[in-house]
């Protein structure tokens, strides 16, 4: 029995010390970085590891290195929410930045909430998410005030009139169809027909045959970009030679560049390379030199996240609940927190006010588009 | 009075497996504790549907690839109820269970006469509709944008939050469904669902009407499901359509085809061993090939069909065990008599 | 009458569409009701051999920079080749075990493979890259109205309409062709008549598994997607054709595919888009329950 | 007296194949009545008959009184079933109809009536096959049912109780309140008659083999099936299952009636392993017996419900003389017990000692009848037995 009871109090020290002697502050960051979406979660890891290894050449967070902790959920609620208790139960975890799609944050929320470990999004656009937990707070603006945006967009720069939706099934994207919907008849667009397709489809030939007959000025893709340059390509060769196609920020992914018949496609996003103000040349610059590409919004919000969560842990310690309140703090134009992609700040709810801009494939390339909306 | 050395094996292993349940939160694991605690409810709330799932393959011998559909079924049955009613889980476990039955009867009294393949076929394709209609029906169930904000389970007034709450609670609702199936079991209709495993021919011949226990076993082992589902909501307070795909279902036969199909304990220990595994994997593989890790799950279920149909512990070595139990308690009355 | 004339054109596109989606899940079917029709077992993996069908093309146009149709014919031969290794492997020693284990084997075999075919190629969708197809492929081979068919759908008419035609003249005029209708009908008195059992199901294996590698890579090409998952969706649904068919006979094959892949385009264009999949899945659900036999199959009676 | 199986005119074809051709057969109360004849006979084919396995194509069969094929002549079945039909239109599509009169006009639009014509069309059609248990109709009929309560409970909400009592429903529901409180029972009322035997017999339905075993007719099988990874008790346990009445509830609650029922079980088949002298084999499992002792143990199966007929199907097959010869005793004692045995033997030793009445099947035909030394005699048998085969064609 005494042997027993020796054992196990060895393991208690063990355990115990293991944590307390790790010295590097973790941040960890959780997304899909594997799976259908693993193109969006590279942007993130590239982002997130390049701040990283900023603020350590910088000296690291009050003379603490950073390390930043890779968490694969691949997008799927379930996987979200284990990693979300490992994560809660993580002492050494004081803060995160994480979740990809919105239903992989709506599973894990309720775990950080409970655990009172505050988490920034750089990505889940989501409207429902802000009211739900106090902890939970995001750097990107809300599937609503895209949509809005875009319809926008597509009546004033564009002057459409008549626009069909090829909506997927999933949140971000009916959101998203929601809110534009909802603004394209208050601005008198016309919505021809509104389609759907869920993510393990190939073929859109029915439905896309369904709207070469309605002729549309444009079709809105509000999904992601896998499926976006397949319906880009079929509605093609359907014969569609001449609509306009355009989508949110899911379809702003190097792969839709791959695509000859995209041409002409312009996205929404929250950042913008050449619009971008002086702080972001530094990280363009250093986001080329080190991966060999332009960075996408994912990189750059992620960026914006890490070096938001660090500040936090700079001014307040690694304390949850403390640096939750600071983050809250952060709550006017003056106060917020300069990053590559604007300015950011958050409501009570946790969610944030940003500019979104708009950008077209050009000569299979991504530009800024002339006119922008202001 | 009985001699000590009556009391038989799986009484001792019963009680030792509680205990073991009920101490495990206080055991020293440091701050892995909660992490470890979830894992285990994840894999007692698993060993709760692969004993349900083993009725239908395991105990009536007809594949059945839809269960998942009923779990989906008992999540958002659980999920809405708490939603628009605030309803308390000791009301929502039954209902949802009530559910699940309803489902598996109109489900299984048309096609439980089909052939095995057929049968398969018809339950994987039940379970595809089910989530395209949790996925489409937006009224309902607010489709692929999950039912969030599923208030959490309360006892007494107590609202439970802490991982070993949940962990006590599972590991009651377990203890519940293994007293259930094992009655089940050990009894007429054990024994006829038995029969109907062995030879459908030989068991109408001895009295077994084929459809009503076929649809018994069916409706019985939905509704384990959908209970396990019930659970799954309250406990995840959110649940989404993606969590109920097939691969669940294949996931549940993967567990009691390698535990040992038909056989109670077998079933809960492959899930004891594969559940957690996923975690181990989580740990060891590196992250491009994670994604993948249902190549083991697949590699388990040919690997065991060729050399160990039988799985862990075989149907049939269950079947003699329980034999010599008979034996012990008739020779036990013999001697008083 | 304009709208009406617009609308019967709609229709006529869909119906074309349906078409050639018809002819490739005829393709698939094909092989779902050889393997049924000889050894009785729904071969869940068939669609996985789809799957790798595409990619193997994939790999050999671009990695190897191989022509396309040398590409194709090579593949078809691989494909082949695995069909045999599958059975081999997986099902030959499940021959008299329950047919729940070989159903059981098949579903882990399908898991498997797709899960390799992750590891291997990514999850990532991959497409045939332009310049190695003929440039032929996607030009418009006929133009009414607004109803257009592209040469791609020509070739994979036709060439679905072919093999279909090549394997039913080889299922009844040939020796293999008598031999694998007897091992269908009884494999003991087959051996006993001395035919060679397992060769023949060796054969079986390999024509459907030709087939399916091939309805992938006119799939690959048709859609311009290839990815793991594909085998999945693909697969049920051709094995629903194949239900729809008549489980065990080719021109129900053919039959059940073009009539489901109308029906579900249909569906999708005017009913439902959400509900696409579920057409399929509802027709293959009511076929069973009502008529196990399908459109043209005969009724397998159960052995007492 | 009345014999306990009567067999009148039967015949089964496969197709073109003529399994049994106009057998009749007769077995009165604790008698042993031989069935012989060369192989293919239609011995087997005629068991399975009786037990309910496949359905007779022509005749009768009545067990202890009871006909279990359906007792009608096809145009009787058919009128019938022409009845309940006209009864079927009238409950289906006339009352629909009917209340639909009462609909303000302005509700008719074409495409609703159209559709609801048709739906009340496939009512009609459906009935027919509802009456043969068809399942897609079975099916239907609850969708009809439950939409005819929801349409029925959607008017009453829409427009108030009192318009959806006079039928508001047609062109949304084709069917409001009235109708569904009138179908539903009277629905589950038929529903409920067509599952009494009777009723299902007069519908033209067999009687199914497990209720045959529970009307008291045991049987063993030529190709033995036992329930090989069960113990012998639990085999012989499952062979009482029609004796037993405790179902999912009962097992649950494990009350005092559920446990007695388990231990007259249990003593039941510990009796019946006795009786066959299985008893030291009663706790290994079936598949480790010995081939023998599988036939002992498939007997002991059948007898423990204490049938009122005892089919035995080639029970000495593989058995060796001592085994045989106990066989015979048995035999004996079940006929003591009160038990009537049809026993199908190739041994014509074994037969000729134990049966009181043979019957000779040959091509599917009984060629002859009567005691063993009469059958002995008979010519026609010596031809079918030693003349052998397709000569006697």
């Amino acid at each position: 029995m005494k042997k027993i009871l020796g054992i196990l109090c060895v393991l208690v020290m063990l355990s115990t010390s293991a944590w307390a002697e790790s010295k590097p502050i973790r941040i960890p960051v959780a997304a899909a970085f594997t799976g259908q979406l693993a193109s969006f979660g590279e942007g993130i890891q590239n982002g997130a590891l390049l701040k990283g290894e900023e603020i350590n050449a910088r000296g690291g967070i009050n003379g603490q290195k950073v390390k930043i902790v890779l968490e694969d959920e691949l997008c799927d609620p379930k996987e979200a929410a284990t990693v979300a208790t490992k994560l809660a139960n993580d002492p050494r975890v004081s803060v995160l930045v994480g979740h990809l799609c919105s239903s992989a944050t709506l599973a894990a929320l309720p775990i950080y909430r409970d655990a009172h470990l505050p988490a920034i999004s750089p990505a889940s656009t989501n409207v429902s998410i802000g009211k739900m937990s106090p902890y939970y707070f995001r750097n990107v603006y809300r599937d609503d005030f895209q949509g809005l945006f875009l319809a926008k967009y597509a009546h004033h720069i564009k002057g459409y009139e008549k626009v069909a939706i090829f909506h997927e099934v999933n949140d971000y994207s009916m959101g998203l169809m929601l809110a534009f919907t909802k603004q394209a008849k208050k601005l008198g667009i016309r919505i021809l027909g509104t389609e759907a397709y869920t993510a393990d489809t190939t073929d859109f030939k029915p439905q896309l045959t369904k709207f070469k007959m309605m002729k549309p000025d444009a079709i809105f893709i509000p999904g992601y970009a896998p499926q976006g340059t397949l319906i880009v390509s079929q509605a093609r060769s359907v014969g569609m030679r001449n609509v306009d196609f355009f989508g949110a920020d899911g379809l702003d992914d190097d792969l839709m560049l791959k695509n000859p018949d995209a041409e002409g496609l312009f996205v929404t996003t929250p950042f913008l390379p050449d619009k971008a103000g002086p702080q972001a040349a530094g990280f363009i610059k250093a986001y080329e030199a080190k991966y060999g590409k332009v960075p996408n919004w994912f990189a750059a919000n992620t960026y914006d996240a890490v070096g938001l969560a660090a500040q936090a842990i700079g001014a307040v310690g690694q304390d949850r609940v403390k640096i939750r309140d600071y983050l809250a703090s952060l709550n006017s134009k003056e106060k917020a927190y300069e990053g590559v992609a604007g300015k950011t700040y958050f409501d009570e709810n946790g969610d944030c006010l940003k500019d979104a801009f708009v950008k077209k494939i050009k000569d299979g390339k991504w530009v800024g588009a002339e006119k922008q909306l202001r | 009075m009985p001699r000590p050395q009556e009391v038989n094996r799986s009484q001792v292993l019963i009680i030792g497996l509680v205990l073991l349940a009920l101490m495990l939160p206080w055991l020293p694991f440091g701050a892995s504790t909660n992490y470890i605690l979830r894992v285990l409810t994840t894999a007692v709330l698993y060993m709760i549907l692969a004993l349900g799932l083993n009725i239908v393959p395991g105990f009536t011998g007809l594949l059945d690839l839809g269960y998942v559909g009923f779990y989906g079924i008992g999540a958002y049955t659980s999920g809405l109820l708490a939603i628009h009613y605030d309803l308390s889980l000791w009301v929502i476990l039954p209902l949802a269970a009530l559910n699940g039955a309803l489902w598996g009867i109109l489900l299984g009294a048309p096609t439980l006469r089909l052939t095995g393949d057929y049968f398969a076929i018809v339950t994987f394709g039940f379970s595809e509709l089910v989530v395209l209609v949790l996925r489409n029906e937006l009224w309902l169930t607010r489709g692929p944008m999950g039912l969030p904000g599923i208030s959490p389970p309360s006892i007494f007034g107590h609202p439970l939050t802490r991982d070993w709450e949940f962990f006590y609670l599972i590991v009651f609702l377990l203890a519940v469904v293994f007293v259930v199936v094992r009655r089940m079991e050990d009894s007429r209709l054990g024994r006829a669902w038995f029969a109907i495993r062995e030879d459908e021919i030989a068991a109408q011949c001895c009295g077994v009407n084929l459809i009503r226990y076929k649809v018994t076993a069916f409706a019985i082992s939905a509704s384990i499901g959908a209970m396990g589902g019930a659970f799954y909501a309250k406990w995840f307070k959110f649940i989404h359509p993606d969590m109920f795909k097939f691969w669940e279902s294949i996931l549940i036969l993967c567990l009691i085809v390698f535990g040992g199909m038909g056989s109670i304990w077998g079933t809960m220990l492959g899930a004891l061993i594969l559940i957690p595994l996923t975690e181990i994997l989580r740990a060891v593989l590196p992250q491009s090939l994670f994604s993948a890790r249902y190549l083991i799950y697949g590699l388990i279920l040919v690997l065991m069909m060729r050399w160990r149909p039988e799985g862990l512990i075989p149907f049939e070595s269950a079947q003699a065990e329980k034999a010599k139990q008979t034996q012990k308690r008739l020779t036990g009355l013999v001697g008083k008599e | 009458m304009e709208s009406l004339f617009e609308q019967s054109s709609l229709f006529l596109q869909q119906l074309v569409n349906g078409i050639t989606l018809g002819g490739v899940y005829a393709l698939i079917a094909v092989g779902y009701t050889m393997v049924y029709g000889v050894i009785q077992l729904i071969n869940f993996a068939h669609g996985e051999i789809y799957m790798l069908g595409a990619f193997l093309a994939y790999t050999m146009v671009t990695v190897l920079g191989l022509p396309f149709f040398a590409a194709f014919a090579l593949t078809l031969v691989i494909c082949a080749v695995f069909g045999i290794l599958l059975d081999l492997i997986a099902y030959r020693p499940l021959r008299n075990a329950p047919r729940l284990a070989a159903l059981i084997t098949a579903i882990g075999m399908s898991i498997f493979l797709q899960n390799l075919a992750l590891m291997i190629w990514g999850s990532q969708i991959k497409s045939y890259p332009r310049e190695v197809l003929p440039p032929v492929f996607s030009k418009a081979a006929w133009t009414f109205g607004e109803v257009s068919l592209s040469w791609l759908q020509v070739f994979i008419l036709s060439v679905t309409v072919v093999f279909m035609i090549l394997l039913h003249l080889i299922i009844h005029k040939t020796r293999i062709g008598t031999a694998m209708r007897a091992v269908s009908q009884d494999k003991t008195t087959s051996a006993l008549m001395g035919i060679g059992v397992n060769r023949v199901i060796s054969f079986t294996f390999a024509i459907g598994s030709a087939m399916g590698g091939m309805a992938g890579i006119l799939v690959g090409l048709y859609y311009n997607a290839i990815f793991p998952t594909m085998g999945y969706i693909a697969g049920i649904k051709a094995f629903a054709a194949a239900v729809l068919g008549g489980i065990g006979s080719v021109p129900g094959a053919m039959l059940g595919g073009g009539v489901l892949g109308i029906a579900e385009v249909i569906g999708a264009g005017y009913i439902s888009s959400e509900y696409r999949d579920g057409i399929s899945y509802a027709v293959m659900i009511a076929v069973i329950l009502f008529k196990p036999s399908g459109l043209i199959g005969r009724q397998i009676g159960e052995k007492v | 007296m009345n014999p306990i199986l009567h067999v009148k005119d039967l015949s089964k074809s496969f197709g073109g194949l003529v399994a049994l051709q106009s057998v009749d057969l007769k077995a009165e109360t604790a008698q042993i009545v031989g069935l012989i004849g060369p192989n293919g006979a239609g011995k087997t084919t005629l068991f399975n008959c009786l037990t309910g396995l496949t359905p007779p194509t022509q005749g009768q069969i009545e067990f202890r009184g009871n006909p279990i094929v359906p007792q009608f002549s096809e145009g009787r079945i058919r009128l019938l079933k022409a009845s309940t039909l006209l009864f079927f239109i009238l409950g289906w599509v006339w009352v629909p109809l009917f209340y639909s009169l009462f609909l303000p006009r302005t509700f008719f639009k074409v495409e609703l009536v159209l559709l609801g014509i048709f739906i009340l069309g496939m009512r009609c059609l459906m009935v027919r096959a509802f009456v043969e248990f068809k399942i897609w109709a079975w099916s239907l009929m609850f969708v009809f049912l439950l939409s005819d309560l929801i349409t029925g409970l959607w008017a009453m909400s829409h427009w108030g109780t009192s318009i959806a009592l006079v039928g508001a429903g047609f062109p949304f529901g084709y069917v409001a309140l009235p109708w569904a409180i009138v179908a539903v029972p009277f629905s589950l009322f038929f529903m409920g008659l067509l599952l009494s035997r009777r009723v299902r017999l007069l519908y033209g339905f067999r009687v199914s083999p497990d209720a045959l075993c529970r009307m008291g007719m045991g049987r063993t099988f030529q190709n033995i099936r036992l329930f090989f990874n069960l113990s012998v008790l639990d085999n012989v346990k499952i062979g009482f299952h029609g004796q037993l009445k405790s179902g999912f509830w009962q097992t649950l609650i494990r009350g005092r009636s559920q446990r007695q029922e388990e231990e007259s079980a249990e003593r039941a088949a510990l009796e019946a392993l006795r009786f066959v002298d299985l008893q030291h084999r009663t706790f290994d499992l079936a598949s480790s017996l010995a081939y023998g002792e599988q036939r002992w143990l498939e007997i002991a199966r059948a007898l423990v419900a204490r049938p009122h007929l005892l089919l035995l199907d080639e029970p000495a097959a593989g058995m060796n003389p001592q085994e045989s010869a106990r066989l015979m005793d048995l035999i004996f004692k079940i006929r003591k017990m009160g038990t009537t045995v049809l026993i199908i033997e190739h041994d014509m030793k074994v037969m000729m000692n134990l049966a009181d009445n043979i019957f000779v099947l040959d091509y599917g035909e009984m060629i002859a009848q009567g005691s063993p030394d009469e059958i002995r005699d008979n010519p026609r048998v010596i031809e079918a037995y030693l003349g052998g085969g397709p000569s006697t064609c």
